[in-house]
C-alpha cells in the first residue's frame, strides 16, 4: 500500500480513538502491516506534524499514541468554555506518588517511612484516580500489598515511559522558596 | 476583634523540619538541634494555642528531637571534653539518622515538584473523546453487552466521575444544584420506600462535595423536623436513618 | 499573526471541539481575525487537507465546522470497531450505561453534566440495543426524558433487579489530607 496512504489512514484512526488512544500493536492489525513498520511511520509521522506546523501532534505514552493539542496554543483552547483542564493533585498526593514513581514497587509502609506520615488517604486518592495500582504483595508479615504506577500515570503526565521521568536530583540544595515569618508569635494570642 | 495569623501548614515534621533548617540557613549536616528543638516545639505550641488538630508524627518527632538534644548533652565518650561534637565518630551523632531521614525526604519534596511541573505542562494539552464506534460495527450482535461484565461497569462510572472531579471547577460555577429542599424530599422518598437507609449509601449516590454537605444538611433538617431517626450503636458504625412512623404529618415538606 | 499559525490553531480549536463544532463567528472571536478571513483560512484548509493526504477532513455543516472521518477509510474503523481490544459497547456508552444504571432515573443534561461531553450518540446507541428506555419525564423546564435501565438489561447482567449491582468501591474523596489523628499535646509530651 502506498506509503502516503497508510499514513492517511493512521491519523484517521488516531482522530478516531480521541484520548482512549491506540496501542501501535493494534493499528498493525487494522492496517495490515508490520508493528515495527507501524512504529517507524508513526515516528516520521511525528515529524511530518511539527514540520508542517500542523495543530495537533501524536503523543506517545507508553505504548499507545493517541492526538494532543500543541502546548503553545493553550490559550486559544482556555478561551472555548468546555475546559478539560486536570484537577492538580495534593501537595500529600504528589509526594506519595513520587515516590511510588521512583521507588516502585514499594509498600505503604515504606512510604510513610520517608514521608513521615500517615499516607492511606493519600494512597487511595492516587489509587481511584487510577494513577497507581496494586501489582503484588509483599513475602512477609501481613504480606503488605505493593503499589506500582499505571498508564494513566504516564498519560497525566504526559510521559512515553517510565524512564521518562525526570532523574533524581543529584545535589540537594536547600532551597528558600517559602520566607514565612512562622515564629513571630510574640503577638497576644488569645 | 478577630486576631490573625499567618500559620503554614506542613505536610509532616519532616516537612516542618526542613522548613526550619531553611529558615534559619542551617547546614543539614550540622542541625543546631537545641535551636531547631526551640522553634518546633514553638510551633506545636502554636497550633495548639490555635486549636489546630496536631497529629501524633509531629509529637513523636517532638520526642525524637528532645532525645537527641539530651543526647548532645551527654559528656563526650572518650572523655574529652573540649572535642567539639562534630569531631565525633561519625556514627556517635546522635543527629544522623535524623539527618538521613530529612535528606531522604527532601528528595522526593522536590521530585513531587518536578512531577507537578509536568503536571501543568500536560493538562495545558487538549484531546477529545472516543468517536462512537457502534456507528462502524457491521455484524450484527446477539448480545449487546457482549465481553462486558459488571466490573466493566463500575469501571466505566469511575471513570465518568473522575473526569468529572478533573475537570475546571471554575467552569463549573453556574452547575445546577440540587437544594436541601429538592434532597429531603428524595431522602424521604427512599426512606418511605425501604423502610431504613444506610447513610453511607446516601451519601455515597451524591458526587461532588457540594452534594454530600446539600445531603447532609438534608439530612439535618429532616431530624429536626422530626420526619426521620438516625440511629448510631458506636461511634463511627454506620449510621442507620429510620423513617419516623410516629409523626403522622410527616409527609409534606415546609 | 503568522497565517501559518492561525491555520495551525484553528486544526486544533476544531479538534479540540469534537463532534459539536465549531461555528466561524467563535473561530473569529478566539483566533480575534474577521470572520470573512476565518471562512477563507478554513476553505483554504479544506483544500490543504485534500492536497496532502490528511487522514481527516474539514467539513461544514450550516454554519458550523467541524473535523470528521474519511468515508474512503470506513473498512479501518469497521476493524477498530470489531478488534477484540474493544469491547462490544464503546468507552462513551459504557460509561453512559453505568451512569444510568446507578444513578437512575436520571435525565440527559445530568449525564452530560458528569461526563463533559454531549451523550446524545450513547444514548441513542443504548435505545436502539435495548438496554436504557425512557422512563417518565422530570418536571421542570422543557420536561426532559428520565432515563433508567430495562429488563434486558437486568438480564444480560444477570441481576435480579437493579439493587443488585455490586456498590461502588469506598473511594469518594472529599479531600486530600491525611488521615488526622487526635491528640492532645498536654498529655503527651513532657
Amino acid at each position: 500500500m502506498d506509503y502516503n496512504k497508510i499514513k492517511s489512514i493512521i491519523e484517521g484512526l488516531l482522530f478516531v480513538s480521541g484520548d482512549e488512544g491506540l496501542e501501535a500493536k493494534q493499528i498493525a492489525e487494522i492496517v495490515e502491516i508490520p508493528i515495527d513498520e507501524v512504529e517507524d511511520i508513526l515516528y516520521d509521522m511525528q515529524a511530518d506534524f511539527k514540520r508542517i506546523q500542523r495543530g495537533i501532534q501524536i503523543m506517545q505514552i507508553g505504548t499507545s499514541y493517541q492526538l494532543t493539542t500543541l502546548p503553545e496554543h493553550t490559550i486559544y483552547y482556555e478561551r472555548l468554555a468546555s475546559n478539560p483542564s486536570h484537577s492538580t493533585l495534593s501537595q500529600p498526593a504528589l509526594e506519595t506518588l513520587a515516590l511510588i514513581a521512583y521507588k516502585q514497587p514499594v509498600t505503604r509502609a515504606e512510604i510513610e517511612e520517608v514521608r513521615g506520615v500517615k499516607s492511606e488517604k493519600s494512597i487511595n486518592t492516587l489509587v481511584s484516580k487510577g494513577l497507581i495500582k496494586e501489582v503484588g504483595r509483599l513475602d512477609g508479615i501481613g504480606r503488605p500489598y505493593l503499589y506500582g504506577t499505571t498508564n494513566e500515570f504516564l498519560d497525566y503526565f504526559g510521559l512515553k515511559n517510565i524512564k521518562d521521568l525526570p532523574p533524581i536530583p543529584e545535589n540537594l540544595q536547600i532551597d528558600d522558596e517559602e520566607d514565612i515569618d512562622l515564629f513571630n508569635f510574640n503577638h497576644n494570642l488569645e | 476583634m478577630p486576631y490573625q495569623i499567618k500559620l503554614e501548614t506542613f505536610e509532616g515534621p519532616l516537612d516542618l523540619l526542613l522548613h526550619l533548617i531553611e529558615k534559619e540557613e542551617m547546614d543539614i549536616y550540622d542541625i543546631q538541634i537545641s535551636v531547631i528543638t526551640e522553634q518546633y516545639l514553638e510551633y506545636i505550641r502554636t497550633m495548639q494555642s490555635l486549636k489546630l488538630d496536631i497529629t501524633s508524627e509531629f509529637l513523636v518527632m517532638a520526642s525524637t528531637l528532645l532525645a537527641i538534644k539530651s543526647k548532645m548533652l551527654l559528656p563526650v565518650r572518650n572523655e574529652d571534653e573540649f572535642e567539639p561534637i562534630m569531631d565525633m565518630d561519625y556514627e556517635e551523632d546522635p543527629r544522623e539518622e535524623l539527618v538521613q531521614r530529612l535528606l531522604e525526604y527532601k528528595k522526593y519534596k522536590q521530585l513531587s515538584i518536578i512531577l507537578k511541573e509536568k503536571e501543568i505542562e500536560r493538562s495545558q494539552l487538549y484531546t477529545r473523546p472516543m468517536i462512537d464506534l457502534s456507528l462502524y460495527r457491521v455484524e450484527q450482535e446477539s448480545n449487546p453487552v457482549e465481553g462486558i461484565n459488571l466490573y466493566h461497569l463500575i469501571d466505566a462510572f469511575q471513570k465518568a466521575l473522575k473526569k468529572y472531579s478533573y475537570r475546571d471547577p471554575i467552569t463549573k460555577i453556574e452547575r445546577e444544584e440540587i437544594s436541601v429542599h429538592d434532597r429531603m424530599i428524595e431522602i424521604m422518598e427512599l426512606v418511605e420506600d425501604e423502610g431504613i437507609l444506610f447513610f453511607s449509601k446516601i451519601i455515597s449516590l451524591g458526587n461532588s462535595k457540594s452534594d454530600i454537605v446539600v445531603t447532609f444538611l438534608s439530612i439535618l433538617e429532616l431530624m429536626k423536623q422530626k420526619k426521620i431517626i438516625c440511629v448510631q450503636s458506636v461511634n463511627f458504625d454506620e449510621i442507620v436513618i429510620h423513617y419516623n412512623d410516629e409523626r403522622e404529618d410527616a409527609h409534606g415538606l415546609q
